[in-house]
């Protein structure tokens, strides 16, 4: 898991997975790259991360992938990223094709959900928190005497 | 004493309570105008690792880390 | 729809169709590399492709990703590839990640089955059709007269 | 006449028979020990087009492509 200030140089960080990859047999290999989109008048924004426990949210993810023959990687940015810059790249290969389609899917939509990030639009240099677009991670309710998992 | 983080968009200074168990910090939360808003929607870890059970037991020395909805990416 | 002869320069493709799509606002970009594994001896895979149809089906696909507001690319080897050198990359650019998702995983799938390339072992310089990892095409049997689809 | 073309692992050259339908081709192959075994598995193309329906017609001139079983990536 990789955590950069900024926009992420998108070719660097993807070569150097493939070239990290490619000795070890694996016959499909997944990118999923993504970019800040030009909209609502935005002209960046810019992520808060809580380190410790994305840390361990990755590395369970890693276990699960391992336990299928797959490999997982991660890149994100801390901070600012400017419209048509990276901020999130990750990785997934695995022997055959099915693992990694399957993986890549479930990981990306996890990590929407449950990885302790946090989106603030940059309008006028001001950062302001994407709470329409946030989602509470598994486990919230639990202040309100919810069991949840 | 048990040491409250709030991340993110949370824009509240860490605190130390004398709280037992999550429903203690629970009803502190709710006292707070800046604070009640977080509690139905964050997601709560006790030493980096996330809870899920309300009635979680706190000791002293406890780290709390109130986390609140995601969007990364 | 790119060919070439032999394996894909894999850095090169991808990092050029990243630059194509990276002033056009998609959010979201996923390519799949597929690598030839160390396996059953090979020395190489080899592949016959049949272009006419292969564009043809590479168009439709097109159309179908436009209609999402998408975009995919494909590139493919013709010829012998060594073992730990890729023969297909595919890719989508989209908006939103969910479209992208669902059609790299629909578009990866639907090549396997009904691309029209056909795959070759390579032992000891002999080529062998890899005629049980071969899939019959949407459509075989209507010789049999069967109705298909 | 109509020209039929084998694709990728059916060793045969090309040839050009006097039929009307893909059911006179059928039976054409089944004559041959090495194409009968392909009648079932393989997908057929008039001009490059897939077709699907077993009475399709053939005209004189027509180009029909038989197209095994696939295997790309």
């Amino acid at each position: 898991m990789e955590l950069y200030r900024g926009g992420l140089r998108v070719n660097d960080i993807t070569n150097r997975w493939y070239q990290d990859i490619s000795k070890s047999n694996y016959g499909a290999f997944i990118t999923f790259i993504g970019t800040i989109r030009d909209e609502d008048n935005i002209d960046a924004l810019s992520f808060d991360i809580y380190e410790p426990i994305l840390k361990s949210w990755f590395e369970s993810w890693q276990i699960i992938a391992n336990q299928k023959g797959a490999k997982i990687f991660m890149a994100h940015s801390i901070g600012d990223v400017k419209v048509g810059e990276s901020s999130y790249i990750s990785a997934v290969a695995s022997p055959k094709r099915r693992v990694a389609l399957e993986l890549i899917d479930e990981f990306v939509e996890d990590f929407k959900a449950n990885a302790p990030i946090w989106k603030y639009d940059v309008i006028a240099s001001k950062r302001v928190y994407a709470k329409d677009r946030s989602t509470p991670m598994n486990g919230a309710g639990v202040l309100s005497g919810e069991e949840n998992d | 004493m048990v040491k409250i983080e709030f991340l993110g968009p949370i824009e509240i200074d860490d605190i130390e309570l004398d709280i037992d168990n999550l429903k203690d910090l629970s009803i502190y939360m709710k006292q707070d105008e800046n604070l009640k808003e977080w509690i139905d929607i964050s997601a709560v870890a006790v030493n980096d690792k996330i809870i899920t059970t309300p009635d979680y037991k706190l000791n002293s020395g406890d780290r709390v880390s109130i986390l609140p909805p995601v969007c990364g990416g």
